[in-house]
């Protein structure tokens, strides 16, 4: 679309940052490759003179907030970031506000109002999760939990949909609750830990990345497989593709894209370019469902997440409907 | 007068008056009956001892005859389990460190006991509990430095450097001033549990005299040693331990070496018989190491003593020859050269282990086949070295640290010994070690001499220096003067050790 | 005449140095890091690390190892953005239980002989557990008071200088010249000698721990007076950051040689190394592991200069 | 009596009683219908632990001061190259076995030659190496998660003679390092390092041959660890490791191994293993809230520590 406003200001000479706190999982790891892609091309076509991306050796707000006083340091005009916590971090997104530089926060946003936002409605993921297993299991049954890493904002965000979500469907109730730390491995753990002592499940909501360490713990006791939700994690996809065709497994998998870095960074450039932009922008997460699996599969790569990258047209249109 | 302040020799004050009026003025401190046993073992059995005021007891007995134990009952570190301890007359019903250190009671215990971290200075604010408030640093260097120049005249040791890098004759000297420091509550009783092992013969003699004038001006010393002749030219009174039990208590003028050593129970020393000159001149050199002054050589068979006064390069020098012998990456199936430690606490035993595991490290390579350790020979090694060296235990599988020092330091020598490796390396090994002890070990060492054996033996005992085929004497790090056969004597020892400072 | 330089000297001068050989590359690199606020915003996170490698320090000085200091210095700052806003009474009163729960925690480990890393790694998962109960998402605010006093704007020096001086001098005065000081390193040194002197060690380890809660204490403080708000994880690494300042600044883990000053230099050279790494530009893979290369390189340099030294010893 | 009494003596039993306590405590929520499984996943689980943990523990046992921290990092780069080397290929598992082991002995060898050459504690030397270690790990693979062959997927998760699979190498492993500990002049040197590093080098011990190799072993352990983890779990994560830091440390000292090094125990690995599993179990099935169950953690391990009575005497 023709916007009216555009090009006020010329971006070609700024520079963005992009503060990322962990680099440990395979979200993670899609992400940075995503933003490296888009920001790459953008800067060679001179959209931005500089689109440097920075992680932290430990997932501490600590480490984080010192690499954002760096970057007002290193005068970059725009930090894109995925923040530890969304309130520790507030001091020193006031200082780079305060230094005149714009601040976009994604997935791991945070509360300062000087920042904006590009959120996922996690609580809503966490509500959809039930409403999805109320459609599929209208009896209703018995559900397990496995939850993230306590004491953070996602965990307790997803967390408090999937509850409502029960208060909804009361027909549900759950029965068990473990902390997966959003790893197979860990998530695995603690299924196999809990599984013994629980009653029969009839479905299990996740919060992504520790469905299929679930469905491992569930078949290595042996135990009818219930419903679980997935986190659009190519492992996740992989063993629902083979039960769908094993049994006719049916179930959804759901996340926020990696690529909403993209979106951050194109939002960033919009901001920097002299665009009028809410404070805080919504985007929708990413769903698979039955029906679109194997197309989703097809174009995850092996070990990925299912991916969306973003253009500088999606980013315009984003903005525009939140006016 | 002012605030801890000491005179110059003699004028000490007493914080409490003591009935000097009678024969007899009441004891400082005086034990009754005291009974303790760890165990099974009576450490002590029914000992009563009374110390007066002017008066140096000496204490001797063999190793694990109970002398440190009496000493610590005195000191207030052990409550008897039987017994009273009463003080200046009064009988005593709480009597523990602090009860003891009012009445100014201290003590110098057989291993260094200064924190290794802290200044000569911050030592002496620990040790005086009185010594706080605002400007203390300069009250305690006061007191520490005093007691320095008192006790060890001409002693160049800043107060202001960390005891851990002072030379271990340094720690100890800081230690004894310690002891007799003054900083509001003067010492009246100093118990010095085997102050010279570490002291060369000066030192020593600078110590003894002050004990001397000390107990001259009133004060009271108990003095542990197993030098006998240090006991016999300073005590006034000596009393003997065995086995838990004073066994002979008669004033010193009473004891002759001889006697003091039968008392103990000990075979009667002999002469300190000088080998038999050997004609050494065909062996072949086994170790030799070059360095500043003359060069380091020894042959085979040979004894080559390290002599000079404390802490000038002896060690430094049997741990540079250890360490050209051995490698710290490879393991060595023929042992080069073993290693005799001194200071047992920090390079000789290992403290978790039994007695067994202490003696059989030095020679698992001989004991072991792939790398497995052969129990049944393992156990037979270490009861043959129990029987030949008498370690004095009721089981091997004991821990090392149920061993008195003394028969900790004889594991330490089976364990070298037990090797084959032909150079033995000793680093004053005969620190704390009794008489009796000590001749038997005298007599191992000459046999394996005999047998092809070389000893390269460090000593701060002249007698020993004197058992040696060679000398090399030392001074500021390197070797100064070097004695063979009948050029072997204490005087010309002491010459060598001397020259090299003036020149 | 020789020169002899004490081995507390030394201690220092290699710390200070690699600080300033650190600094003198930032500042290459970044030239804008050498002003004001360029110095605050280098500088102003290493005060509560300075802060929790004190506390550290104290707990190391009696030969003891704390592996809880990140979790408590979160719970902490948990406490601080709740209840020390909402109901300062409460919160100081909080605090002050928690300082004495570390005296307490002493007087066990002595009483019982526990390795001090078993009960704290214990203690570690109870700091967390509170710290979740009080704050399950991340939020709070600062008291306003905390927040002024960590963005204040002294004269001649940024605050985070200022308050690092401070706090090192004030650190020094109490384990270096104090009485109390000398008897806790004294503990670390020869634990039985001191006993041996008639002092109870028990009451000189539950000081140590209880002056190290304190310092924990305020590091949480001024952590959240620099984020504004806080959450249960927020301190984490603090517990690894603050025993290799300890370690950066001179200190050991055993024998009770520890150095005050160069432990707020160590934290504030970790501080700075990350600030260092960020201005290189390395590829985001690699950046962990500059870490990594950054704590060698800087330990490196320590060595080096202490062979200079021992050279200088040596002639 | 003498039996019981030397039994209540040694350090072990603690960690066996208060695993066995958790166990029955869990087991009882569901009139003891949960045993088998239960038991079952707390071998299987432990495993990993165990393995992990007895290469920590030779570490600890060579002194104070000693310790892995890049346990985790070695684990995670293990797992990762030597799952994308085997490709889900059943005939490389022997090739990505070598160089997972292989991986193991380069970071052991880094390991101990920064300790060695910059002579900084080890904490902080492998607390470096980790990092390393770590961004290797991101770099060779992008945290991409690729599937194990399907013989080891199947092999490691299933059970033999009752027992799962893992759970029999761990103590094939465990049964290798008791007799390292016990029968082996080997073992006597670790142990007298850890009781003093200069008597040891006085005795002839060669000390740094001798570290070397504990290093070494400790991160052969964890690479195979991270190997056989990945596998278990369906595929290699950069972050699988992470939580083995803390439990490595946590099962040693729990199961009585001297902290002060010089004095190890097998036995009480697997005790503090399995207890450190059924713990979380047995909180989660009482459906404590992760506050409370953290508070509960660190009380159980505080208790256990207390009655198991600490340090040994003489130990520092
Ligand atoms: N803490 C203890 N635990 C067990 N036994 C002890 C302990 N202290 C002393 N003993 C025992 O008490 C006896 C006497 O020990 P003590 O230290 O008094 O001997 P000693 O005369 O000082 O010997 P040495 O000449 O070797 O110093 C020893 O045989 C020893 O076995
Ligand atoms: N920690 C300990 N555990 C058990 N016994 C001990 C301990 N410390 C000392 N002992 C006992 O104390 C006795 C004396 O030990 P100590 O080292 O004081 O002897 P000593 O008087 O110095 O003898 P020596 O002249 O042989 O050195 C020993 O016989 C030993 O049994
Ligand atoms: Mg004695
Ligand atoms: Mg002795």
């Amino acid at each position: 679309a023709a916007m009216p406003v555009s090009a006020i200001a010329d971006t070609s000479g700024k520079k963005i940052a992009l503060s990322n706190n962990y680099a440990g999982n395979s979200w993670r790891q899609a992400m940075l490759t995503s933003w490296n892609k888009v920001t790459g091309e953008a800067v060679k076509s001179g959209v931005v003179a500089a689109a440097d991306a920075f992680t932290t050796a430990e997932n501490q707000a600590t480490e984080q907030a010192a690499q954002i006083q760096n970057m007002i340091l290193q005068g970059y005009d725009a930090i894109v970031l995925n923040a530890a916590s969304p309130t520790a971090l507030n001091g020193a997104v006031k200082e780079a506000c305060d230094a005149g530089i714009t601040v976009v926060s994604f997935d791991g946003i945070v509360t300062e109002p000087c920042a904006w936002r590009i959120a996922v409605d996690f609580k809503e993921m966490g509500r959809s999760q039930v409403e999805y297993l109320s459609k599929k299991l209208p009896q209703g049954g018995n559900l397990l939990e496995i939850r993230g890493l306590a004491g953070v904002f996602v965990d307790d965000e997803i967390s408090a949909g999937i509850h409502e979500g029960v208060k909804q469907f009361p027909q549900f109730k759950i029965v068990g609750s473990v902390h997966g730390d959003w790893a197979q491995d860990v998530a695995q753990k603690a299924v196999a830990g809990i599984l013994p002592s629980l009653p029969e499940i009839a479905g299990v909501v996740t919060q992504g990345g520790d469905g299929y360490g679930a469905a491992q713990a569930i078949a290595a006791a042996k135990r009818p497989m219930p419903v679980i939700v997935m986190g659009n994690r190519e492992d996740e996809l992989k063993w629902w593709k083979e039960q769908k065709d094993a049994s006719g497994y049916e179930t959804m998998s759901v996340s926020i894209a990696p690529g909403v870095s993209t979106l951050a960074f194109w939002v960033a450039q919009q901001i920097l370019d002299g665009k009028e932009v809410k404070k805080d922008l919504v985007v929708p997460f990413l769903r698979i469902d039955q029906a679109n699996l194997e197309e989703n599969l097809a174009n995850t790569q092996a070990g990925g997440v299912a991916n969306v990258e973003y253009t500088q047209e999606d980013a315009i249109k984003v903005i525009e409907a939140a006016k | 007068m002012p605030r801890g302040a000491v005179g110059p020799r003699g004028e000490f004050s007493w914080s409490k008056p003591t009935s000097m009026t009678g024969d007899k003025p009441k004891a400082i401190v005086e034990v009754a009956d005291a009974k303790v046993s760890f165990g099974a073992v009576k450490a002590l059995d029914g000992v009563t001892l009374a110390i007066r005021p002017g008066e140096c007891v000496g204490l001797v007995g063999h190793n694990g005859a109970g002398k440190s134990t009496i000493v610590s009952v005195i000191n207030g570190g052990l409550t008897p389990h039987q017994g009273s301890i009463s003080a200046d007359g009064d009988i005593l019903a709480h009597y523990g460190i602090n009860a003891a250190r009012e009445r100014g009671v201290r003590c110098v215990f057989q291993e260094l006991s200064l924190c290794p971290n802290l200044t000569v200075v911050e030592n002496t604010r620990i040790l005086h509990r009185h010594l706080g408030g605002f400007g203390w640093r300069k009250r305690a260097k006061e007191v520490i430095e005093r007691s320095l120049d008192a006790v060890f005249p001409g002693h160049g040791i800043a107060s202001d450097r960390s005891v851990g890098e002072l030379s271990i004759a340094e720690r100890q000297m800081v230690e004894i001033a310690m002891a007799f420091s003054d900083a509001g509550v003067a010492p009246r009783l100093v118990i010095l549990d085997e102050p010279t092992s570490s002291l060369d013969a000066s030192l020593a003699e600078q110590m003894l005299t002050y004990v001397r004038h000390f107990v001259a001006a009133g004060g009271s010393v108990i003095l542990i040693s197993h030098i006998l002749n240090e006991i016999l030219s300073t005590a006034s009174r000596i009393v003997v331990m065995k086995d838990g039990r004073i066994v002979a208590d008669r004033p010193a003028a009473d004891w002759t070496d001889q006697s003091l050593v039968e008392a103990m129970g000990s075979v009667v020393k002999g002469e300190a018989h000088r080998r038999a000159t050997r004609d050494l001149a065909a062996a072949p050199v086994v170790i030799e190491q070059g360095g500043r002054g003359m060069p380091f050589r020894a042959k085979r068979g040979e004894i080559v003593g390290l002599a000079g006064l404390a802490g000038h390069g002896q060690t430094r020098m049997l741990m540079k020859l250890h360490a050209a012998k051995t490698s710290d990456w490879l393991p060595r199936r023929d042992l080069a050269v073993t290693f005799v430690a001194g200071d047992r606490r920090l390079n000789g035993v290992f403290e978790l282990w039994s007695i067994l595991k202490n003696l059989s490290i030095g020679s698992l390579g001989d004991l072991a086949k792939r790398g497995v350790v052969n129990a049944a020979a393992e156990a037979e090694r270490g009861a043959d070295w129990k029987r030949r060296i008498d370690i004095r235990t009721q089981d091997l599988a004991n821990r090392i640290l149920s061993l008195s020092g003394g028969n900790q330091q004889k594991v330490l020598f089976a364990r070298a010994l037990s090797t084959r490796a032909p150079v033995v390396l000793m680093d004053d090994p005969m620190r704390g070690v009794d008489v009796g002890t000590k001749q038997e070990v005298y007599e191992i060492v000459r046999q394996q001499a005999a047998g092809g054996r070389t000893f390269v033996w460090y000593s701060t005992e002249m007698e020993e220096v004197c058992l040696c085929d060679r000398v090399y004497v030392f001074r500021e790090g390197a070797i100064v003067a070097e004695l063979a056969g009948g050029a072997v004597t204490e005087e010309n020892i002491l010459a060598a050790s001397f020259r090299g400072a003036e020149a | 005449m020789r020169l002899t330089i004490s081995a507390d000297a030394i201690r220092l001068a290699i710390p200070a140095l690699s600080l300033t050989m650190l600094l003198a590359a930032v500042f290459w690199l970044q030239p804008r890091a050498m002003s004001y606020v360029g110095l605050n915003l280098l500088f102003n996170l290493a005060v509560p690390i300075a802060l929790a490698t004190i506390a550290q320090m104290l707990i190391m000085a009696v030969n003891d190892l704390d592996l809880s200091m990140g979790t408590f210095v979160s719970f902490v700052a948990c406490v601080t953005a709740t209840f020390l806003r909402d109901a300062p009474m409460i919160g100081a009163l909080i605090l002050a239980g928690v300082v004495m729960v570390y005296a307490v925690l002493g007087v066990v480990i002595h009483l019982r002989n526990l390795p001090s890393i078993v009960v704290s790694l214990g203690m570690s998962f109870v700091w967390a557990g509170l710290a979740v109960l009080l704050l399950p998402a991340p939020g709070g605010q600062a008291p306003d008071w905390v927040r002024a006093l960590m963005t204040m704007k002294p004269p001649f020096a940024p605050m985070a200088i200022v308050v690092s001086v401070a706090i090192a001098a004030a650190a020094h005065l109490l384990v270096m010249r104090s009485s109390l000081g000398v008897l806790i390193r004294g503990v670390g040194g020869n634990e039985r000698s001191v006993e041996r002197a008639g002092w109870s060690v028990l009451a000189a380890r539950a000081a140590a721990y209880g002056l190290a809660g304190f310092f924990a204490v305020l590091a949480g403080i001024a952590l959240v007076g620099l984020t504004t708000s806080a959450d249960a994880n927020i301190a984490l690494r603090y517990t690894l950051l603050s025993i290799a300042g300890v370690i950066l600044g001179g200190g050991e883990f055993i024998g009770g040689r520890v150095s005050p000053v160069g432990a707020v230099i160590g934290a504030l050279t970790l501080t700075l190394a990350g600030s260092f790494l960020s201005f290189l530009r390395i590829s985001p893979d690699w950046q962990i592991g500059a870490q990594g290369a950054i704590l060698i390189i800087v330990l490196a340099l320590r060595l080096l200069l202490n062979r200079v030294e021992k050279r200088e010893k040596g002639r | 009596m003498r039996m019981l009494d030397r039994v209540s003596r040694s350090p072990w039993i603690w960690s066996w009683l208060a695993a066995f306590v958790v166990w029955f405590a869990t087991i009882m929520v569901t009139g003891g219908a949960s045993t088998l499984d239960l038991s079952q996943a707390a071998l299987t689980f432990a495993a990993f632990s165990i393995i992990v943990g007895i290469g920590q523990m030779f570490v600890i046992t060579l002194g104070p001061g000693n310790v892995d921290l890049s346990v985790p990092s070695t684990m995670t780069l293990a797992g990762t190259v030597a799952l994308k080397l085997m490709d889900v290929d059943n005939a490389m598992i022997v090739p990505g076995l070598v160089v997972a082991v292989l991986i193991g002995i380069g970071v052991g060898m880094l390991n101990y030659a920064l300790i060695k050459a910059l002579r900084i504690p080890p904490i902080i030397a492998t607390l470096s190496v980790s990092f390393i270690v770590q961004s290797a790990a991101i770099w060779t693979n992008r945290g991409l998660r690729i599937k194990p062959p399907s013989f080891l997927a199947d092999f490691t998760t299933a059970n033999s003679f009752g027992l799962p699979n893992v759970a029999i190498i761990a103590l094939i492993i465990s049964i290798f390092a008791w007799f390292l500990l016990e029968k082996t002049v080997y073992g006597r040197w670790i142990s007298a390092i850890g009781q003093s590093t200069p008597a040891a080098k006085m005795a002839g011990i060669p000390v740094d041959g001798t570290r070397f190799v504990t290093y070494v072993f400790c991160a052969v352990l964890a690479s195979l660890a991270g190997y056989l983890l990945a596998c278990f779990s369906g595929g290699a994560a950069l972050n699988m490791g992470s939580e083995y830091l803390l439990m490595s440390i946590a099962v040693v000292v729990l199961g009585g191994t001297a902290v002060a090094g010089g004095d190890s125990n097998v036995p009480g690995i697997w005790g503090a293993s399995l207890f450190m599993f059924l713990v979380v179990s047995m909180l989660n099935t009482y459906g404590l809230g992760a506050g409370i169950r953290l508070i509960m953690t660190g009380l159980i391990i505080i208790s256990v520590i207390m009655l198991a009575g600490g340090r040994q005497p003489g130990a520092r």
